[in-house]
């Protein structure tokens, strides 16, 4: 064979010529980002609107709630789980006060248990509410918003009437409640239910069925069931992946005894229907998906309302009163306890190791958001810039929670 | 005009510019403020409509009951507020780009007819003008996304030069109906073509047109970045877009360049589709009979008619893209953009194929009573000719 | 137009911002102002375009120019952009090269311009059959003559005795259907060129399939 | 010599666009910038062609050109506008395969 | 004519309709798909509203010409409608046009297809629901064994249904031979699809190729008819036409009017249009057109040619043979395509080009007739498969048809094949309803089907008796009654003008106890009797309604189509009788066998021999059931017992009389053997010639190597470092920096200019003056 000399073959080697590399964005998400629910920030690579990887940085709100918890006593640390899920203050509050009571051995009077569902079902409304109507301003649609933030202030108006306080409640406590209700509370309870229902069908017409936002939600950051399940994914998150999971139906016995006579359904789609009464699930949406969460939430509001309508009648029925709150100071025996609930936003666990002493040895709180943030790696693989928001948003989480 | 002033300041003939810059200026100063007053007015009915839909009340304190002064509020407020300047950006064009943005949507006033012979400067080609001028706004927002030295607004920029530039496409072709129906390009005689009652406007001509103007609907809320296709400031995930870093009067006037494109391209859609300035019912001709053959006065009375009746439709387009807007969540880039290509401008396409058919085939509508004015390109070139050669 | 005089302000006043455009792209060193000074001159030309009676030239130049190509070309700035921007300088000796050519060329260019006198012998067109004269200038260019002559109905060669339109005197059909197909290749080649493949596993819809 | 406009007013402008044009061509690396600068010499010629084809400009109302000055306007346009997406194309390839814009940069082809 | 002149713009859309929803499936059929059955919805909205517009337009024709009992046109000369819609081209007289020819007969044509075809589209609801989802392919095993798996084809199914319906209309409605020509093509297409829509199936596609190249052989011959004509007449339009250029032309059946009365050849029109024209002065003169070079030889040539193309599209003699293998497509296929409209267009063209066809054409007709007539019914006696038999049948009564064509009864064959078309499609849905039931289409496999498929069990059984022409005798029967007698009465008369032809009325009679056998065989076979596998038996189950409702449908019309409207005498029969045209048959001497005399077809009408053929008929069908009750119905006699009596006859029937083996000695093992000798000489000559030559050529080359490198290696190589060298030096000024080309481009413009300058002066008048 002939060569050209100085000439090397290889110089004339054909590399890739049909792909155009594009630069490689780094982008901060926060966490001062409008949509990433608090003071959360989430590095996005990017290339083009395509992100291939996005890594969740937290912290930024860390209050070492677990470390004050070792410091003060079981009825002293209530207010601070206030702040862990803000949005659900009461939900965090029950949490604590029944791990608590399960290391006593502790039993609340009855009128004390169907106030707690009330209260809680109500707060849970409310969390939900909050949800929804941040879901919609996430994917553009104002309105919703301030359908939702209406309702929800109606409900902060209730607790206010029952504790004193719009966001950081200590309403429960451990061994009861700390006030009964006022009078003519449940007349205007039962007045602000019914003026709600409907609007759950106005929400159900502005975002689960409309077009645009199936488009956006619809086959977007599908969460398989192993997945959810391997990253211990909780709450509308473990069952919008289908997963027929609910701690008030499944959970430890000391907590689900508090629902016992209480009659709900699991929001969970089962056979591509979820319970009634909901829209039909759109052709679109892939179970798993940002949809089938956000829808998770919208059919456990309308479960809510039913429980809460329940615990009015029985709390009207019970007799008794609501329960002493313990002392300050209770000694706690010694032993190790740890009791999840479910709350909005997912399991909320608390763990006490007691010496024997008044103050806990050790108090670790399992965080519910904290899981379900984990998995968001794993969603926004892959997906649209636009997309990261319809993510981070149908995760629904409280960095209180988080960083706690 | 100009030549009155130069009579009347007495000004020798080589300083007759000044005469002609004065009334240029002026024109230009009462255009201005025309455009001003439909952009306070657009921001208080987005306030007003938004609060409507939301179960609010809007704006209630300044300027009385209704909030009227709500704009001169914002304006102010805007006004004192500090401009800064990222120390990342091109100073240059990071100061250039709201004005650049604003200009243009203030030019297509400049062609665009408000009543039967209004019109600031008449062209030939209005039409084609307005279209061509509402494109180059999409320059000012992709400059301030440039220029402003940070990610989201880089990403904003691009976001808006890929849908500005894809949305023309059907826009331009969408508008391509009407012209094709009356056969000019000219907005005054579009808009006399449909005069007469609401069956004689351009939508209800055929099924094609009324296909095409709400293709002309989509795409003009879509070319103009007003929600639900504000993709390029969408806050919840570019935080603002191409408007991150700005703030104060700069930001006030990419707002401004927003609201008069509204009612630009609604301006233009009531024009090329919805009659322009002839209402629904013929009023105007049972007054004041034909347009020729009366005095000044009624003529007058007949084109101020005519004007309100635009500047309605108008009102009623922008409050429909304001409901728009508070009413519809956000769609993603990836489907704006193939909304446009594979619904938009195939349809578009189809439609204009459908109408030129229409046209061909039935010369005299559907019925046999004739369009208004369905004259072919040859016809109206003859018709030029014409008028050319009878002096 | 507002008169002779009032169209000597503004040709003054566009020419003004075409050539301060074209001085802007030559002697600025960032591309992104180079691109704005590009587009202030284009602006300008089409003003021009507008003041020389070429209505529909001229909101083409806006529309095809200003709005498409420069947006393409801004687009491609912000795509091979690097943050921050390396402006690209050039050295010494090729700015010599260029002035010392464009010199002569300027002075070619101004002595030709200059020589220029108007002649309106041109093309008063005499009608064969008629013996009318009909001065073509004084038709004006509408869209429609301008669209009929791409569609091979050229009106310089109108009949003044509304004879009948001839046909493909000299029209530009032939063009007009080469140009289209241009068009057409130069699309497919560009989105050909362009094409970025999507590195693998990494599609939007990637992670949907997980569950079924 | 400020009025009335002639077609040589227009010329002087088409020259100072050709000559601006042709130096951006010279001096430029950036290879947007090349692009940018045969788009000067385009209009250039554009302005030429509209100057000749205008009757507005001759005091006879008779230019030598009329149909053919704008159409050609009009064709120069459609051939700038794909040239354009052409040469962008290949400039997004020539980044991508170079990293850069500089044209210099490219010189495989050199003997 | 205010309202006639509506009747082809109706026809127009009723025609497009179809090929809307064609064009508009095919655009979107993915997309419809994913959603179901909206491609079904739009084909069938498509046809309906063609029926729809058909029977308006039809309405409007018998409005305007209304039906008269004595055959006679009362109020009005009854004239066809015929014109242009569209021209294709014009070569001086030459029109290529797409154009309508209407009377009665395209009109019944119209409402038949587009009814049947609606029902049809109804039925494939049902039927073809499969395809709505992925389709697990049994029958097709893949290369791992597995089953093949892929999407369903709702869409393209519908698709093909609706492009069907349009090629049928048109094929219906042109008004000259070309039109004919190119949607005959395209029915052909159709079917070629539609037998191939399982195409991962090789039965299916086999099936395809075969209908496929079968009827290339007829289409051929009536390529040269075509061209026969066309060269011959200058035109292919069937009536009077007009160019662009306004002059009028006469039509084919005015040539072939001429031919047969030469005495009128130069008068501008024939029959009753000359009198329509001299009343109407508005009428232009008609010019002739071509070169006249028409003789009767070459018409009838034209004729057997055209003939060929109706033999291979109707599946007659010896073409047939692609009818049966085409049952591989889906069962409403079958009924519409291959059962009730396409296979009947040949008998539809027979009678289109009437005029065209020479009294010996007719009997070339007569006789192909009978022998497919006669040899599909035997071989229906012992098929097994279900579509088998029905497509035999199918064959056997087209053969009907021809026979009553050739025998000039005109009206009589084309009723039946409207009555054919109900009761066959019938047939087809029952038994695309029991195969759907049972999954396969073995007879053998199924048996008392009755009391779980009740509507299609007794919708069938309406469908056999209509077949066998049941009926009571000179009153009424069911629709089969009407036309065969119909047609038999005419064979009788034939048969009884021309005694040397008359094996032909025995073997139709024959034939007609043969059809009653095998119809009841397989409704007995079905329906009746002990389930003879339980496994299909149990999972046997009644189609659902928009199965049966189209068989109850068209049971009902298989009853009553050849009955008149009671209290009137409006039927199908008085109806096509409007549209007779018999122009040839005037003297109905054949020239060429000058003995053979074909009858009028008024004379058959006559009480005497209807009464005896009527008999005649019923005793024959009664015979034919008689021996399907002994065999099947009460099982008498085993069949079984009496094939092996007669083995060598039960064989030669169940291979089909051997065509197929026949058609593949006398043309497939010719060619394959042809070509084995071709490769025998290529290997063993050919080869063997190149080899050597090679080796020859090996060892020269040596040589010439050997002086190639001592001596033009050696210039070539001092010439070549040369140019290196040159190119070395050159290679500098080649900086691959593109500012310093275009440095040298300026540097060249402006040389150029400065030179143009030195020798033009500086004036530039080269640029602007100078021209």
């Amino acid at each position: 064979m002939n060569v050209i000399p100085g000439v090397d073959p290889e110089d004339f080697s054909v590399t890739s010529e049909t792909e155009v590399r594009t630069e490689e964005l780094l982008i901060n998400m926060g966490p001062q980002h409008p949509s990433t629910h608090g003071v959360l920030r989430v590095v996005l690579r990017t290339d083009g609107e395509l992100v291939l990887e996005a890594i969740p940085h937290i912290g930024y709100l860390h209050r070492c709630a677990e470390k004050i918890g070792e410091k003060v006593t079981p009825r002293q640390f209530i207010p601070y789980t206030d702040r862990m899920d803000y949005l659900a203050g009461m939900n965090m509050n029950l949490g604590w006060a029944l791990t608590v009571e399960k290391l006593l051995g502790l039993e609340v009077p009855e009128k004390a248990r169907h106030l707690r569902v009330l209260i809680v079902e109500l707060n849970r409304i409310a969390s939900h509410l909050v949800a929804a109507g941040t879901y919609g301003l996430d994917l553009g649609s104002f309105t919703p918003f301030v359908y939702c933030f209406r309702e929800r202030e109606k409900i902060l108006n209730l607790f206010e009437a029952v504790c004193g306080a719009r966001l950081t409640y200590s309403y429960i406590t451990v061994g009861g409640l700390m006030a009964d209700l006022p009078s003519g509370w449940l007349d205007q309870c039962e007045a602000f239910l019914d003026q709600f229902e409907p609007v759950i069908d106005d929400l159900h017409d502005l975002l689960s069925v409309n077009h645009i936002f199936v488009k956006r939600t619809a086959g977007v950051g599908v969460l398989s069931r192993e997945l959810a399940v391997d990253y211990g994914c909780t709450g509308p998150v473990l069952r919008g992946s289908g997963v027929d999971w609910d701690l008030r139906r499944d959970g430890d016995p000391f907590y689900t005894r508090m629902y016992r006579d209480y009659d709900f359904e699991v929001a969970v789609c089962r056979d591509g229907k979820y319970p009634q009464p909901s829209p039909p699930v759109p052709t679109e949406a892939v179970l798993g998906d940002c949809w089938h969460r956000f829808f998770v939430r919208m059919v456990e509001v309308v479960q809510s309302v039913r429980l809460v309508r329940q615990a009015i009648e029985k709390y009207r029925l019970a007799e008794g009163d609501i329960g002493q709150p313990i002392k300050l100071n209770q000694k706690l025996p010694p032993g190790e306890v740890y009791l999840e609930t479910e709350c909005p936003k997912g399991q909320m666990g608390f763990m006490i190791v007691s010496l024997g002493e008044a103050i806990p040895w050790r108090v670790r709180a399992r965080s519910s958001s904290f899981c379900n943030l984990s998995v968001l790696p794993e969603l926004c693989r892959g997906c649209l810039v636009a997309d990261v928001p319809a993510i981070v948003g149908s995760l629904d989480i409280v960095l209180g929670e988080v960083d706690r | 005009m100009a030549q009155w002033l130069s009579d009347w300041l007495t000004l020798s003939p080589q300083w007759e510019w000044v005469a002609y810059l004065t009334v240029a200026l002026l024109q230009a100063v009462i255009l201005l403020a025309l455009v001003m007053t439909a952009v306070a007015l657009a921001t208080w009915a987005e306030r007003k409509v938004a609060g409507r839909i939301q179960d609010r009340l809007g704006p209630t304190r300044v300027g009385g009951r209704f909030g009227w002064l709500q704009p001169l509020a914002d304006g102010l407020k805007l006004f004192t507020k500090e401009d800064l300047i990222p120390a990342n950006a091109d100073a240059v064009l990071f100061r250039l780009a709201p004005y650049l943005s604003f200009a243009p949507v203030f030019g297509v006033f400049m062609a665009l007819p408000f009543s039967d012979g209004w019109v600031a400067h008449h062209f030939n080609t209005a039409a084609f003008f307005i279209l061509a001028v509402l494109g180059l706004e999409v320059f000012g927002i992709i400059l301030g996304g440039y220029a402003s030295g940070s990610k989201w607004s880089l990403l904003g920029g691009m976001r808006e030069a890929a849908q500005v530039v894809s949305y023309e496409v059907p826009l331009a072709f969408s508008a391509m109906l009407p012209i094709l129906l009356a056969g000019t390009m000219d907005l005054v005689a579009i808009g006399e073509a449909q005069r007469g009652w609401f069956w004689n406007w351009f939508v209800f001509h055929d099924p094609f047109t009324f296909v095409a103007f709400w293709i002309y609907v989509i795409c003009a809320v879509a070319g103009t970045n007003r929600a639900p296709f504000d993709l390029a400031e969408a806050e919840s995930e570019l935080v603002a877009g191409f408007h991150t870093e700005y703030s104060g009067f700069r930001w006030s006037v990419f707002y401004m360049g927003e609201y008069a494109a509204m009612a630009a391209v609604c301006g233009l859609g009531v024009v090329l589709f919805l009659g322009g300035w002839n209402g629904p019912i013929p009023v105007a001709e049972w007054l004041f009979g034909p347009a020729s053959s009366t005095s000044p006065i009624v003529n007058f009375l007949s084109q101020l008619l005519g004007a309100v009746n635009f500047i309605i439709k108008c009102i009623i387009g922008v409050v429909f893209m304001i409901s728009l807007r508070w009413t519809l969540p956000r769609p993603r880039i990836d489907q704006v953009m193939s909304m446009c290509w594979k619904y938009c401008f195939p349809l578009a396409a189809l439609a204009f194929l459908g109408a030129t058919l229409w046209v061909l085939m039935l010369p005299d509508g559907l019925l046999g009573q004739g369009h208004p004015k369905a004259s072919t390109c040859e016809q109206s070139v003859m018709v030029t000719v014409e008028r050319i050669e009878t002096p | 137009m507002t008169g002779p005089d009032g169209m000597a302000i503004l040709f003054w006043l566009f020419a003004i911002v075409t050539c301060g455009g074209a001085l802007v792209v030559v002697l600025s060193r960032h591309i992104v102002r180079a691109a704005v000074g590009l587009i202030l001159s284009l602006f300008g030309v089409a003003m021009l375009f507008l003041l020389a009676g070429a209505e529909f030239v001229g909101a083409m130049q806006l529309m095809i120019y200003v709005g498409g190509t420069v947006v393409l070309l801004a687009f491609g700035v912000m795509l091979t952009a690097r943050r921050p921007l390396l402006p690209l300088s050039t050295t010494r000796d090729q700015w010599l090269a260029a002035v010392l050519l464009a010199c002569p060329l300027t002075v070619i260019l101004v002595q030709a311009a200059l020589s220029y006198a108007p002649t309106d012998s041109v093309s008063a067109q005499v009608d064969a059959h008629s013996g009318v004269s009909t001065p073509v200038g004084m038709l004006p260019v509408t869209p429609a003559r301008l669209g009929m002559a791409l569609l091979g109905f050229s009106q310089d060669n109108h009949r003044p005795d509304g004879g009948e339109v001839s046909h493909g005197d000299s029209g530009y059909l032939l063009p007009f259907e080469l140009i289209s197909v241009h068009l057409l290749v130069v699309l497919i080649g560009a989105a050909y060129l362009a094409r970025r493949e999507v590195p693998s596993g990494m599609t939007p819809r990637d992670n949907q399939g997980q569950l079924q | 010599m400020f009025s009335p406009i002639t077609p040589a007013h227009y010329l002087f402008v088409g020259i100072v666009l050709f000559v601006t044009g042709m130096i951006c061509l010279l001096t430029k690396r950036n290879i947007i910038a090349i692009l940018i600068g045969v788009e000067l010499i385009l209009n250039a010629a554009n302005i030429n062609f509209i100057a000749f084809s205008s009757p507005v400009l001759f005091p006879k109302r008779v230019p030598p050109l009329v149909l053919d000055g704008q159409i050609f306007v009009l064709f120069v346009m459609i051939l700038a506008a794909a040239e354009a997406a052409v040469a962008l194309a290949i400039a997004l390839h020539f980044y991508s395969r170079f990293g850069t814009v500089d044209v210099d940069q490219g010189d495989e082809l050199k003997g | 004519m205010s309202s006639l002149s509506l009747v082809p713009q109706l026809l127009l859309i009723a025609w497009m309709l179809p090929l809307a929803s064609f064009v508009f499936i095919f655009l979107t059929g993915s997309f419809l798909d994913r959603r179901g059955r909206a491609s079904g919805f739009i084909a069938t909205a498509a046809i309906a509203g063609s029926f729809l517009l058909s029977v308006v337009a039809a309405a409007l024709w018998f409005g305007y010409y209304p039906l008269d009992s004595n055959h006679q046109a009362s109020s009005h000369p009854i004239r066809p409608l015929s014109g242009d819609w569209y021209t294709l081209a014009e070569f001086g007289s030459i029109k290529l046009a797409l154009g309508y020819y209407i009377d009665a007969l395209t009109l019944a044509m119209y409402v038949m297809v587009s009814f049947i075809a609606t029902l049809i589209h109804i039925y494939s609801f049902g039927y073809m629901h499969e395809e709505l989802h992925e389709v697990n392919d049994p029958q097709v095993i893949l290369g791992d064994g597995t089953t093949l798996r892929r999407p369903g084809r709702f869409a393209r199914f519908f698709q093909y249904l609706s492009l069907f319906g349009f090629s049928m209309l048109g094929l219906v409605i042109a008004n000259n031979l070309l039109m004919t020509f190119v949607f005959w093509e395209l029915v052909g297409i159709c079917s070629y699809f539609l037998i191939g829509f399982y195409v991962e199936r090789s039965s299916a596609t086999s099936a395809g190729n075969k209908a496929f190249i079968v009827n290339r052989v007829g289409d051929f011959g009536m390529v040269l008819g075509l061209a026969a004509l066309l060269t011959s007449c200058g035109t292919l339009h069937f009536d009077h036409y007009q160019t662009t250029n306004g002059a009028h032309y006469a039509g084919l059946f005015f040539y072939a009017k001429a031919i047969q009365h030469p005495a009128s050849e130069l008068e501008p029109a024939e029959g009753s249009r000359s009198e329509d024209s001299q009343s109407n002065p508005e009428t232009p003169p008609v010019t002739l057109s071509g070169p006249k070079g028409l003789t009767y030889g070459l018409l009838v040539l034209a004729g057997l040619a055209l003939l060929c193309g109706c033999l291979g599209k109707s599946a007659q003699f010896p073409l047939h043979v692609w009818l049966p293998d085409a049952m591989e497509g889906p069962t409403p296929v079958s009924a519409l395509i291959h059962a009730a409209t396409m296979v009947a267009a040949g008998v539809y063209l027979v009678g289109r080009i009437y005029p065209l066809l020479t009294p010996e054409v007719l009997i070339v007709v007569a006789v192909i007739g009978t022998i497919t007539l006669f040899m599909a019914a035997t071989i229906a006696l012992t098929a097994t498969d279900i579509k088998k038999v029905l497509a035999y049948s199918t064959i056997s009564q087209l053969g009907y048809m021809m026979l009553g064509l050739g025998t000039g009864g005109w009206v009589a064959g084309l009723f039946h094949l409207f009555t054919h078309a109900f009761f066959k499609a019938l047939l087809f849905l029952g038994s695309g309803s029991v195969i759907h039931a049972c999954g396969t289409n073995e007879m053998p496999q199924m048996g008392g089907l009755l009391r779980k498929m009740p509507w299609t069990a007794i919708t069938m059984l309406i469908g056999c008796l209509a077949i066998a022409g049941a009926g009571i005798p000179l009153w009424a029967g069911f629709s089969g009654y009407h036309s065969k007698d119909a047609i038999l009465a005419q064979v009788y008369l034939f048969h009884t003008t021309n005694r040397f032809l008359g094996w032909i009325y025995y073997l139709a009679l024959v034939s007609a106890a043969l059809t009653a056998f095998y119809m009841f065989r397989l409704w007995f076979l079905t329906f009746i009797g002990q389930p003879r596998n339980e496994h299909i038996f149990g999972h046997a189950h009644e189609s659902p309604k928009s199965m049966t409702v189209p068989l109850v449908v068209l049971a009902f019309f298989a009853v009553v189509a050849g009955w008149s409207v009671p209290g009137t005498h409006w039927s199908l029969s008085a109806l096509l009788e409007q549209a007779r045209v018999t122009p040839l048959l005037e003297n109905s001497q054949v020239p060429l066998f000058g003995n053979v005399v074909i009858p009028h077809e008024h004379e058959s009408h006559e009480a005497q021999i209807h009464q005896l053929v009527s008999l005649e008929a019923f005793t024959a069908g009664i015979l034919g059931f008689a021996i399907a009750v002994v065999f099947y119905g009460a099982r008498w006699l085993d069949p079984a017992k009496v094939c092996q009596r007669f083995f060598g006859l039960y064989r030669f029937l169940l291979n089909k009389w051997y065509f197929d083996e026949l058609y593949s000695r006398l043309f497939v093992r010719p060619v394959t053997w042809v070509a084995s000798v071709a490769a025998w000489i290529d290997r063993a000559v050919i080869d063997w010639t190149v080899d050597h030559a090679a080796v020859a050529v090996r060892s020269l080359a040596h040589l010439d190597d050997w002086l190639d490198r001592i001596l033009v290696d050696g210039a070539v190589n001092r010439l070549a470092a040369a140019i290196y060298g040159m190119g070395e030096w050159f290679r500098q000024w080649q900086t691959g920096r593109i500012r310093n080309y275009i440095l040298w481009i300026v540097v060249g413009l402006v040389s150029l200019f400065i030179l143009g300058s030195i020798y033009f002066g500086l004036g530039m008048h080269l640029v602007v003056g100078a021209s």
